[in-house]
């Protein structure tokens, strides 16, 4: 066995970085197709309000940070209908609001600087209670997801449309921000809130590169989440880096592939066209 | 000194014919040491209530008003409170004493300390700090740990600093703070003297520690003790899994049986390593900050230093 | 006779600019009627109504029996937007994805298209002659490839009753000549009901029998045998315009 | 004069917020139109990699900072054009491959908890020299935007059109990006990031919601950016909050109210017409 | 005659799928040209690489004389995109500011507009009909009134050479008409060169003296007084297809 198994560390780390490297591309598709990108980002600062109330209010911080990143995602979406051509505006308020909240929570006192400890995790940090966190939650995600792949499918290309073929889109978006909300507060303490939001992105982006149909956006985009887990593991032990940041370089750098591979294709196809024209 | 009642400013009904000396810290274990050198005669605020994470602080305009009319400022400096240097500013050309806690003392480059642990060499851990090569200060930014304040010896001569700022404000108390400073000082050695003795006898090579995150330097140093740390200075730094391998590794071929975390900090390192390693978590208390719970129970820098002691000796006395 | 769409006394106003007034309408089924006006006479307007995308400030509408409000059988109904295009031309879906969307409510969650489904979709590609382009991205079409996209997506379910705002913007001769004798055949053969906005009077007058007039914040119902393409054109935009299509 | 008046670190804050309150929103206006409201979190965050670089490469952090926030603002510009069509799609990658770099080179050691006092400013703690960076960069932003409003307007609308137009597209591109880049690097750290990226979006979005023209737009975006930061301060000052997440709240709340302004307009006229109808 | 644009054996492919090829066209100054073609026979395309939006994989183009690679000149060419409906809805932006938006060449940075420029604004508007929505955001105009601004706004800068791909589309037939008698007007007496991509062949032979048929890879260049509509239709579309408009 390689050294790299020997450790009940990483062989915690590889489990929980599969599980996030399936679920996170997975719903992330549908966030970046609704143009919702920084979504990640934004719930993880209402969290850091949530935690910072809670602290206040003498709840336990970590479901004030739930309650708080679920009314957010609520939120987002109503702005969403008021910026109906600028979704990504909605999100950008809503960090706004969650960081001028934060700080004012935060000078109030009674925080201290455990706040962050409930905002980050590190892969390498799970342990088996938290491995069972994430294998529940990414349970729940994919039957979701499975039972709603058709609703969310139409209303990310087209809400209208959707809802005059039948789709129950109110429904089915509050149940996907509470899905996503969800995921975001509950797995950025386990496995940091740098891995979650970034593998909701980046091997989406390098999916989109290479798919040919929807179907394999999902395919290809969960499969380079993957890869970009277990390689950014590898290098992170290997070269003493920290693992988070290793993980989303590298989807980062097969992002950066697939970019080369779709330019250098087209390249290659045009010389072709035209030594045979 | 430093009893629960006394540190708790506000039950003491006032006294009308003083006018208290305000004195404002940047964070607690100078809030602690300005209430015990200046006791009754001083009213101390701390502008980082009950050590929030420093970094997002932003001090409201309330207390920067109030800070105006303040006598005394003690902070850490060493790029602890980022926000100083504005304060400072603002401060500047008043009439009021300030006190950069970390001057004059003799300070861990941030250099040395990044252990390389493949060499345990531990004789350059007495090599002297006075030796500061490097005097450009454009370049001064968080070159040194800042965590000063868990060396009691630099306890005593910050608290020594206060005392002479209060003296300077209110001559007509000079004697108050005298008495109450030499007695401060006098537990500070009887601390200092009990760390030493407490560990006492333990051969050089079982003088190591693991920590979570590397705030003890200046302890481990007095009492010549080789610190370990996961992660660095900044708390958000995660830690690497060479890293992690390498101190489990380490932990086993020195025999290590315990890791200290805060209480704080995020406990889940040290969770990890106790598990990895077949590590005993044991709390070292920083004092960056108290908890509700230590608020309410009445702890100080004092207490919680001999609580520190007693974990040190369960780890290091074998 | 049925009646499969009611509107009475609607008034409809953007802010406070009133693009209907008063306005009322009866469809029965298996009629075939034609939306004509001016740009800005409030027909796609009319048919966000319909649709329950916008709501009038008075007056009531049903459609299959039903107020649009509380409707809930939309998969009863076809649609084809005016701008159906206007979709993300980088929304990695190929057609055979977006016409099956359509099928939601035939599909279970966890079910795969089945043999009859896929069947369908291609029937309906075929009508739009599409069928070449089924693993097409979407994007990667031309505009009147997309346009015939959006009316096979319309076809998939077998409405009752399909409204078009300007289903054939973009698509060629040829296309259009098919998509009539597609909508004759539904019509007449299998008596479903049509609406749809054109601005290509002479086509539709010939097609259709009702021909809706908007204009004025009214609306005026015509039998497309008496109504009169010449006095329309005077009326509403004044004399001295000749029906351009009639010209050469 | 009131008290408020009478603090010299009020009266420095009122005129650093002032400056804040008209340039941000003003180049908030195209950023926000170009779907790209997140910017200032993203490179904020490329700037704490920028620091921790800085402090490794031993090179004075600002600079570097500076030198990743521009390079980031053209990587941007770049994958925008990979990602036409989700143009906030290639800011969520710029955020992650930001805070991936960060944690790697914060791990790499040497920096320590000072790294993030590059990134925090008050608006409170500014000093006269502050105060004059914030003046020289508000009056190049100011004449850069007057000079450019005409091709950036066009631009942000319709790039096709514009290069027909003869815009100069990618100059102009380029310049913006610096522009927004510079702002960002240098005004965090002496009002705060939260404020800077705060001010580039919310009074934009409630001058959405009143103005009939893009000119209106901008007016009214500048007119709530101001205000916002005055009824910050005053209200920070006498209810003893912090002032950058105050500002920000009252910038939210002016506009909820214009959303709410709008929405009750509409009801009115809707109910006025049902009753002369 | 001068060339106002010179396509020299031309060859373009979407990754493999070659869409043009050795395509050749050359359109002198004053020519109205009519490029027709069923949907994706790459007119949209053609009209791409005219404007340096797309390069060829082989062969050159000129316009007004110079390679389009280096061309420079933009503002005497006007340009309506077939998805110039393709706009961000919510953009705040007044009618008046996107046609002003196109005299970007002729304001220096920190002048107002000046009187003959308002002048000019509000006469292409009066030419479209849409002096009265001047002051209207363009995302709360109907479909047809925003085709009829980007019209406006191609024609704001006098340009020399006007290539619009499907302008009329979704406008209502009046509209047209004047369209129709403004393009004349520009062509005849301006001797402005119009290049125009259409469904409509019937007007469009009316209206044009040259005919682009383009269909499987290649172009034909026609004279429109000698095009013939039935043969073409047959030729493109296949037998059995009679020409839509000409059919009532
Ligand atoms: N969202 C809106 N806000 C304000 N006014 C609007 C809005 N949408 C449409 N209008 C106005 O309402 C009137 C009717 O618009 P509508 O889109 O219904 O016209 P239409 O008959 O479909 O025109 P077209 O033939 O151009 O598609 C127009 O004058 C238009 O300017
Ligand atoms: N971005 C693209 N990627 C791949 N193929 C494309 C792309 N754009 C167009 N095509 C294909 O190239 C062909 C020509 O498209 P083009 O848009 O030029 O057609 P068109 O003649 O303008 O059609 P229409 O009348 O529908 O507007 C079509 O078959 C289309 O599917
Ligand atoms: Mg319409
Ligand atoms: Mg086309
Ligand atoms: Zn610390």
């Amino acid at each position: 066995m390689p050294e790299i198994f020997t450790y009940g560390f990483m062989q915690r780390a590889f489990i929980a970085g599969a599980i996030i490297g399936v679920i996170c591309p997975a719903i992330g598709v549908f966030i970046v197709l609704r143009r919702l990108s920084m979504i990640g980002d934004t719930l993880s600062h209402v969290a850091l309000a949530g935690v910072a109330a809670g602290m206040l209010g003498s709840i336990y911080p970590i479901y004030s940070a739930l309650a708080f990143s679920i009314a957010a995602a609520l939120g987002i979406e109503k702005l969403r209908q008021e910026f109906k051509d600028y979704a990504e505006l909605s999100i950008a308020i809503m960090l706004s609001a969650g960081i001028g909240l934060a700080t004012i929570f935060i000078s109030m006192g009674k925080s201290n600087s455990s706040i962050f400890s409930y905002l980050f995790g590190s892969i390498t940090l799970v342990n088996l209670q938290d491995i069972r966190t994430v294998a529940i939650l990414g349970l729940i995600i994919m039957v979701s997801l499975i039972f709603l792949y058709r609703s969310l499918f139409y209303i990310t290309f087209d809400e209208e449309a959707a809802r005059l073929a039948g789709v129950p889109i109110k429904r089915v978006s509050l149940y996907f921000n509470i899905l996503v909300a969800m995921t975001i507060a509950v797995s950025m303490r386990i496995v940091g809130i740098l891995l979650v939001s970034s593998m909701m992105v980046v091997p989406v982006a390098a999916g989109m590169q290479v798919a040919k149909s929807f179907k394999q956006t999902m395919i290809y985009s969960v499969l380079f989440g993957l890869v970009a887990v277990l390689m950014g593991l590898f290098i992170s032990f290997y070269w003493d880096l920290a693992p988070g940041g290793t993980i989303v370089l590298s989807g980062i750098f097969i992002l950066i592939s697939t970019l080369l591979f779709k330019n250098i294709k087209l390249k290659v196809t045009a010389n072709h066209i035209k030594a045979t024209a | 000194s430093g009893q629960p009642a006394e540190s708790d400013g506000v039950d003491h009904p006032p006294e009308p014919q003083v006018e208290k000396i305000k004195v404002f810290t940047s964070f607690y274990p100078y809030y602690d040491f300005a209430l015990t050198v200046g006791g009754e005669l001083v009213e101390v605020t701390s502008i980082v209530p009950a050590s929030t994470e420093p970094h997002s602080f932003e001090p409201t305009p309330r207390i920067l008003a109030e800070l105006e009319k303040a006598e005394v400022f003690i902070y850490n400096g060493l790029e602890f409170e980022p926000w100083v240097d504005g304060v400072l500013e603002l401060l500047s050309g008043k009439d009021i004493k300030i006190i950069n806690a970390s001057e004059g003392l003799d300070l861990i480059s941030l250099e040395d300390h990044d252990h390389d642990h493949d060499d345990h060499d531990h004789d350059d851990h007495d090599h002297d700090h006075d030796e500061d090569e490097d005097e450009d200060h454009d370049h001064h930014h968080g070159e040194f740990d800042p965590h000063i304040w868990l060396d009691p010896m630099n306890a005593a001569k910050i608290a020594e600093r206060i005392k002479d700022a209060l003296s300077t404000v209110s001559s007509d108390n000079t004697d108050v703070f005298e008495e109450n400073y030499s007695s401060f000082k006098a537990q500070l050695e009887e601390l200092d003297v009990a760390f030493s003795k407490e560990l006492e006898g333990i051969p050089s090579e079982d003088r190591k520690i693991i920590v979570s995150h590397s705030a003890f330097a200046y302890l481990a140093r007095r009492y010549g003790i080789e610190e370990i740390s996961v992660a660095g200075t900044s708390p958000h730094a995660e830690p690497t899994p060479a890293k992690l391998a390498e101190l489990s590794k380490l932990a086993k071929a020195y025999n290590i049986k315990h890791i200290f975390f805060e209480v704080l900090a995020n406990p889940k390192t040290a969770e990890v390593l106790s598990k990895e390693a077949n590590l005993e978590p044991l709390v070292l208390y920083n004092m960056e900050g108290l908890t509700d719970e230590q608020q309410r129970t009445g702890e100080d820098y004092i207490s919680l230093m001999y609580k520190n002691i007693e974990s040190l000796k369960k780890a290091l006395v074998k | 006779m049925e009646k499969v769409i009611e509107i009475k006394n609607v008034t409809f106003s953007y802010d406070t600019k009133m693009v209907l007034k008063e306005v009322s309408l009866e469809v029965f089924k298996g009629d075939f009627i034609g939306i004509v006006g001016p740009n800005g006479s409030a027909k796609t307007t009319l048919i966000k109504l319909l649709l329950g995308i916008l709501e009038p400030q008075q007056g009531s509408i049903q459609l299959l029996g039903q107020a649009v409000k509380s409707f809930d059988q939309w998969h009863r109904i076809g649609y084809i937007a005016q701008k159906a295009r206007d979709i993300n031309a980088g929304f990695p879906a190929t057609v055979e994805e977006i016409v099956a969307a359509n099928l939601y409510m035939q599909t279970k969650p966890f079910k795969f298209l089945n043999k009859e489904q896929r069947e369908k979709i291609d029937e309906v590609l075929s009508i739009v002659d599409m069928v070449d382009y089924k693993k097409r991205l979407i994007g990667s079409l031309s505009g009147g490839q997309q346009q015939r996209v959006f009316i096979a997506r319309a076809l998939v379910n077998n409405p009752e009753l399909i409204i078009m705002d300007e289903p054939l913007v973009g698509v060629d001769v040829a296309s259009q000549e098919k998509f009539y004798g597609l909508m004759a055949l539904l019509n007449k053969s299998l008596g479903i009901t049509l609406a749809m906005v054109s601005h290509d009077i002479g086509v539709i007058t010939d097609k259709t029998n009702k021909v809706a007039c908007l204009g004025n914040q009214s609306l005026f119902l015509h039998d497309s045998k008496s109504f009169n393409q010449t006095d329309y054109i005077k009326q509403v935009y004044g004399e001295g315009i000749s029906l351009l299509h009639h010209q050469h």
